[in-house]
């Protein structure tokens, strides 16, 4: 039963990241992004990762589809007709890495057997002691690995700041920049800013 | 099989993983690459998870009645790299708002074009 | 002061000079003073501290830190370096007053940057002579290299930048490819770098590897200017007449071939050499090279690049003694550094000073320059006889001793060698000295009107007393050279131990 | 030393972070960010000498039980990179300020610092850190900074330049990501110790081979090496000027630590390359970045782009140190990861100094500098040599090293091949030093800006420091030697 609800899962998965390679419409495409993380959440359901599965449909799905969305009404929502001129090489490249996990899954422990090497080596240790948490991932992200939850927080404070060096309040200054003539490494916006400019600002 | 029965879904997985790479190499919209990269790294995030599923198990929350429970390390991980990852969609989604402001567009060969090269 | 200090001393001298000029650019007069006083205190040092140590047999040696496992940087003073030390600080003095008058008579600019250089050059040298292991030797001479680069390109010219190109390109290429391999590769075989009397590779390498380490050492320094890595010597002459000098006399060819003949003796050992006969083949390279080089002098009409090519055949003389591998030859090709040293620069001094007094630079303008010009010329005889080796000048005790190390290798062949090129030196020397004083003046079309003509061939019209003094001088110490040549003999007996 | 000192050295930087953005004053931002990065720089000092003298410190993070917890696990190795990585942000930042006012707004100076902290906390967290996830975190940590640093630039081209690295870094990232998975499912551990210790019983099979190959293929996209390479020229060219001089010596740096960290400490010499024969993929590599690189330096008009290209060649230097795999070769891979940072984060500052006075660091707005900033011209010079390894600076010592490991493994046609190359950078090298000193500058052109103190100084520490580690090497390659030989003797 459970091997049928995940293939079907995995039908639906590949056909949505097909769609996506396919469509030029991006607002769709993002759509189609949204429907991926949003399957992938029910397939971790599946899979036992329930606490995985709510994170992905809320900040995979959720976020990321809004944030796509409001870079899209501020670009552009139509993929250009392109020049698929690097697509051979990509293919050949993901052909070769894809052989090349193949080849690597060969010697995988079958898909979900118990006597796998994770699920003997230390894991027992975090299911008999949980630290007084019913939920297990809740408990380790807590403590054993709370550095790595820590340092979470810190890349989403990094991207904060990150997003707000690039869009901040005196973003309006930075389109002076898309003057700037092709090869030069001083751009027309040096002329603003420039020598004179400063040297008298020193002087001041 | 190759390998055995129980590795079809890994395969799956390798699959979808290499169609969100092929996006982010072979297509020249800069959200499109976005995208592909999304996907890359959720197909990543499922392979974990495959690992940590144990047969005959349940999600690893303490209940009376449950013996044998999936694997949490790896869901422990992957919540963690799923924030990574969006994080890092947002920071790619903010350079494309600023190439848009500088260039007009987000193909990458116009932008090529304007620059002659990058 | 111990003597272990003064040979510290002595490298950092010129250092230390260098420092001093290069704040002194305002003041020329004592920017020149300071350059002397170095150049003369450097000397003195040498003369009174170091030579009598090591003349008596002791070895003198610093050491300041390790700086890769076994392999410090030091120095020590034996006697191969105690003569290139002596010849490169000795004639440092000379030239520093020849460059004074040269370099304020031709009104060149950057007056500064190349006094400074020049020190640098001189420091490079003295570490050279000095180095007690191959990797100190390595670091002074890449110094050399990279502080004549300036002084080649001094005049800022496209011809000089090329020129600059090629010196450097053919210095740094063959010491980085071929000469640090060999350098690396024997502390590979042996786990150390240190000169030792009887050389350090003995049992640890022989046959193919001997030979191509041989091979890596004589093509490595290129600085030896051995057919075919030579190039490099004809093109800096475009540099002004002090630094031809510098190059040809004081430091940068005398280090090249006291490299050779450091490593031959202290690394790779005589005996090593004689039984495994590796280096039988250099001694045809050189051969070649002596000959080839002497051929195409004779071609040259610029003064300055035929006697570019008469260096590269004379270098290639001590390489071969290096090659023969015999005491004597050991001997002699050494002492053809400090003979070669005394009768080249002497050369390229005159050639400056007429370039200076006259402004001609070939061959074939030079008639009758003589009788304006007779200290100078007369000087360029007095060298040219050295060079070419003929009683009683200097030259002829080192190619005695050359042929006396031939004849005992029994390579008959090498004898020959070097009298043929003792004849064709003849050939390219005396024609300058012959025009000069026993044909007529040419009516010279381009300074019909001038002032310089105006005076006739009669007057004595000499350049600037600080350029026609130094080469009398060394001329006069050709001469020295033969009649005291035991002084340099026993010194360099203490190398090969008889 | 105080037993909190490995966790205060992530912990401090991270706080200030946030400390930065609170105080929003430039001034104040750039004083926090001054004051944490050199106590980082004094901490990891304090950490490598007890390293030396006291052996390895394990740290559990927390109090949980190391293969459990995670677990900050320092040896000479990382002590040695820790040290770079904060030296170099602590000098580098000295001159920012006056090299920033150029080229970004003033009122977003804080965010800089703040983003330079973090780049710094996530570089020092995956050298510090013993746990193999946690390297992925801390990864990103730094990637996504930089990428932030990067495109801050003055030209928009600096944009587009950070978005190819935030794709290509991305990919690199989940690729390593994707290698630790493998890793993890082959041993159950993410303990880096407890992995290598897992591996040498399970042995080689086809997963391991995958996972190396992915840790490999990961990390080489972060260390530019050759093919995946792309990314840094124009990253290194289109970046504020300081933000070049930061990243070029020390991202490159680490991730080249991560390569060595897995390679040796995780998969160890017999697997890695008795069994694997990861040197027959890295060897030609190493080459092939040494001499296309190089080549294609010589013909750059850029010279901060030539310097770009120059690190991708300098990369193949340590590269080949990697893949020679005994004590000589490697100690010269570790070696010049050190020498090589001081080298090229000075050249970089000295294009910053460059760029203010100037307004460009084009090679023909170069012509005559050499007389109109002699002295930062004469730290280029200096730099230049140390690219070129001449003796008595410390690219002399890396090269020694290299060819020595060469010659041992008897591969003397990679000895002289690293000979020749570095031929290469005498090469390009001089080409900037005959424009700056044997062209006249133009008539037109404007007259150089005074050299600013607060670079100039900078920029002559560090290229003064790779010739005092030129000849002094204790420090750098004694350090690097003992690194070289605890990776070789078999994990850590």
């Amino acid at each position: 039963m459970t091997v049928l609800i995940t293939a079907v899962l995995f039908a639906f998965l590949a056909a949505s990241a097909f769609a996506i390679v396919r469509l030029h419409d991006l607002f769709a495409a993002v759509m189609l992004l949204g429907i991926f993380s949003l399957l992938s959440a029910v397939l971790f359901t599946v899979m036992d990762g329930v606490d995985v599965a709510f994170t992905e449909a809320a900040v995979g799905a959720g976020i990321s589809t809004i944030l796509m969305l409001g870079t899209l009404a501020l670009t552009a929502s139509e993929e250009k007709p392109e020049h698929n001129r690097r697509a051979p090489l990509a293919l050949a490249v993901v052909v070769l890495i894809g052989f090349a996990l193949f080849y690597g899954t060969l010697d995988f422990p079958a898909f979900g057997d118990p006597e796998a090497p994770i699920h003997q080596y230390m894991a027992p240790r975090f299911i008999e002691d949980p630290l007084g948490v019913p939920n297990m991932v809740t408990a380790i992200l807590a403590s054993y690995r709370g550095y790595d939850t820590w340092g979470e927080t810190t890349v989403v404070f990094t991207a904060a700041i990150g997003v707000l060096l690039g869009l901040g309040g005196a973003r309006r200054r930075r389109k002076v920049l898309g003057r700037d003539d092709a090869d030069a490494a001083v751009p027309d916006e040096w002329e603003s800013v420039g020598p004179e400019a400063l040297s008298e600002e020193d002087a001041s | 099989m190759l390998g055995g029965p129980g590795l079809w879904n890994y395969w799956i997985v390798i699959i979808l993983m290499m169609t969100g790479l092929y996006v982010v190499i072979a297509k020249g919209n800069l959200v499109k690459k976005m995208i592909g990269l999304n996907v890359f790294q959720v197909s990543v995030i499922m392979l974990y998870v495959c690992m940590g599923k144990v047969d005959g198990g349940t999600a690893p929350i303490l209940a009376d009645g449950f013996e044998v429970y999936s694997n949490p390390v790896p869901h422990v991980l992957m919540l963690t790299a799923i924030v990574v990852g969006v994080a890092t969609t947002a920071l790619g989604l903010s350079f494309v708002v600023r190439i848009h402001e500088a260039y007009g567009t987000i193909e990458e060969d116009e932008i090529q074009d304007l620059e002659g090269e990058v | 002061m111990t003597v272990e200090t003064a040979v510290g001393l002595a490298v950092l001298l010129p250092l230390i000079g260098a420092a001093v000029v290069s704040r002194l650019g305002k003041v020329p007069n004592v920017r020149e003073l300071a350059s002397l006083l170095t150049a003369g205190g450097l000397f003195a040092l040498v003369v009174t501290t170091i030579l009598p140590v090591v003349r008596d047999g002791g070895r003198p040696r610093i050491e300041l830190m390790e700086v890769f496992p076994g392999v410090p940087l030091a120095f020590e003073v034996e006697p191969l370096g105690m003569l290139f030390g002596l010849v490169a600080s000795g004639l440092w003095i000379v030239t520093t007053i020849y460059a004074i008058g040269y370099m304020r008579g031709h009104d060149e600019v950057h007056q500064t940057r190349f006094f400074v250089c020049f020190a640098l050059a001189i420091f490079g040298a003295m570490g050279v002579a000095f180095a007690a292991n191959l990797f100190t030797l390595f670091l002074f001479y890449e110094a050399i290299t990279l502080s004549t680069y300036p002084l080649v390109t001094h005049a800022g010219t496209d011809e000089a930048k090329r020129a600059g190109r090629i010196y450097l390109g053919v210095l740094m290429g063959t010491s980085v490819a071929f000469l640090l391999l060999a350098v690396l590769w024997t502390y590979y075989l042996t786990g150390t770098t240190e000169f030792r009397p009887g050389g350090i590779l003995a049992g640890k390498a022989e046959g193919g590897t001997l030979v191509v380490l041989v091979a890596l050492y004589a093509f490595g320094t290129g600085k030896a200017a051995l057919m075919p890595f030579h190039k490099w010597l004809p093109a800096a002459m475009v540099a002004p007449t002090p630094v031809s000098a510098l190059l040809h006399a004081v430091a940068v060819v005398k280090a090249g071939v006291f490299t050779v003949m450091k490593v031959f003796v202290y690394v790779l050992g005589l005996d090593l050499l004689r039984t495994s006969d590796a280096s039988r083949w250099l001694t045809w390279v050189a051969a070649f090279t002596i000959l080839t080089a002497s051929i195409i002098a004779l071609r040259k009409d610029n003064l300055k690049a035929r006697l570019a090519y008469s260096t590269i055949s004379q270098l290639a003389y001590i390489v071969l003694a290096a090659a023969i591998a015999t005491p004597d030859s050991v001997i002699g090709g050494s002492m053809h550094i400090a003979m070669h040293a005394f009768g080249k620069i002497t050369l390229f001094f005159c050639a400056g000073a007429i370039m200076v007094g006259a402004h001609k630079t070939k061959v074939s303008e030079m008639h009758g320059l003589g009788r304006r010009m007779p200290f100078t010329f007369l000087a360029f005889l007095l060298g040219s006889l050295s060079v070419i080796g003929v009683p009683p000048f200097g030259g002829s005790w080192s190619k005695w001793y050359m042929a006396l190390g031939a004849a005992e290798a029994e390579q008959k062949f090498m004898i020959a060698v070097l009298m043929v090129s003792s004849l064709l030196s003849i050939g390219y020397l005396m024609p300058v000295v012959g025009r000069a004083f026993f044909s007529a003046p040419k009516p010279d079309p381009e300074h019909a009107g001038d002032a310089d003509h105006a005076t006739g061939a009669r007057g004595i019209r000499e350049a600037p007393l600080l350029c026609v003094a130094p080469p009398v001088f060394t001329a006069l110490g050709c001469i020295a050279l033969f009649f005291w040549p035991e002084g340099l003999y026993d010194l360099l007996a203490g190398m090969v131990g008889s | 030393m105080h037993p909190d000192l490995p966790a205060l050295q992530i912990v401090v930087p991270l706080l200030s972070a946030p400390v930065c953005v609170l105080l929003r004053r430039p001034r104040l931002a750039w004083a926090v960010a001054m004051a944490a990065t050199w106590f980082a720089f004094g901490n990891s000092i304090v950490i490598l000498r007890h390293v030396l003298a006291t052996g390895p410190i394990s740290y559990a993070l927390g109090g949980f039980p190391v293969p459990y917890g995670i677990e900050l696990s320092i040896d000479s190795l990382n002590a040695l990179v820790l040290v770079i990585v904060t030296g170099i942000s602590a000098i580098v930042l000295i001159g920012s300020p006056r090299s920033l006012e150029r080229e970004v707004p003033t009122e977003r100076h804080y965010l800089v610092y703040t983003a330079y902290l973090l780049c710094m906390t996530g570089l020092l967290g995956m050298t510090i850190t013993g746990d193999a996830f946690n390297i992925f975190v801390f990864l990103e940590i730094s990637s996504l900074s930089s990428y932030s640093l990067i495109s801050m630039g003055r030209t928009r081209r600096a944009v587009t330049s950070a978005f190819q690295y935030l794709v290509m870094g991305t990919i690199g990232g989940t690729f390593i990501l994707l290698g630790i998975g493998l890793l993890y499912m082959v041993t159950g551990t993410l303990n880096l110790a407890d992995m290598s210790q897992r591996l040498a019983m399970t042995g080689a099979n086809r997963t391991v081979l995958v996972s190396l190959a992915f840790i490999v293929a990961g990390t080489s996209i972060k260390l530019a090496v050759f093919p995946l390479h792309i990314w840094l020229p124009n990253a290194y060219t289109f970046a504020p000027a300081i933000v070049t001089a930061f990243l070029a010596a020390t991202a490159t740096k680490v991730a080249f630590y991560i390569l060595a960290r897995f390679v040796y400490g995780v998969y160890g010499v017999q697997l890695a390359f008795g069994e694997l024969r990861l040197d027959a993929v890295l060897l030609p590599l190493a080459l092939l970045a040494m001499f296309v690189a190089s080549t294609v330096a010589i013909f750059q008009r850029d010279v901060k782009r030539m310097l770009a290209y120059s690190s991708v060649a300098q990369v193949g230097y340590m590269l080949l140190g990697m893949s020679l795999a005994n004590v000589d070769g490697l100690t010269g891979g570790i070696v010049h990861l050190f020498n090589h940072a001081l080298i090229k984060s000075g050249l970089f500052l000295v294009m910053a100094v460059v760029l203010l006075s100037v307004g460009s660091t084009r090679l023909d707005d170069m012509r005559g500098l050499g007389r109109k900033l002699p002295l930062t011209m004469a730290a280029f010079v200096l730099g230049g040599l140390g690219l070129i390894g001449v003796p008595g600076t410390a690219g002399f010592v890396s090269k020694w090293y290299l060819i020595l490991g060469a010659l041992e493994d008897g591969l003397w046609p990679v000895a002289v091949l690293t000979l020749l190359s570095s031929l290469l950078a005498v090469v390009y090298v001089w080409r900037v030093i005959e424009v700056a000193y044997f062209q006249e500058r133009p008539a037109d052109a404007p007259e150089p800006e005074p050299a600013p103190a607060s670079l100039l100084v900078p920029a002559w520490a560090l290229l003064g420091a790779s010739v005092w580690f030129g000849v002094f090497t204790s420090y750098s390659a004694g350090v690097a030697r003992e690194a070289a030989e605890m990776l070789l003797g078999g994990g850590r």
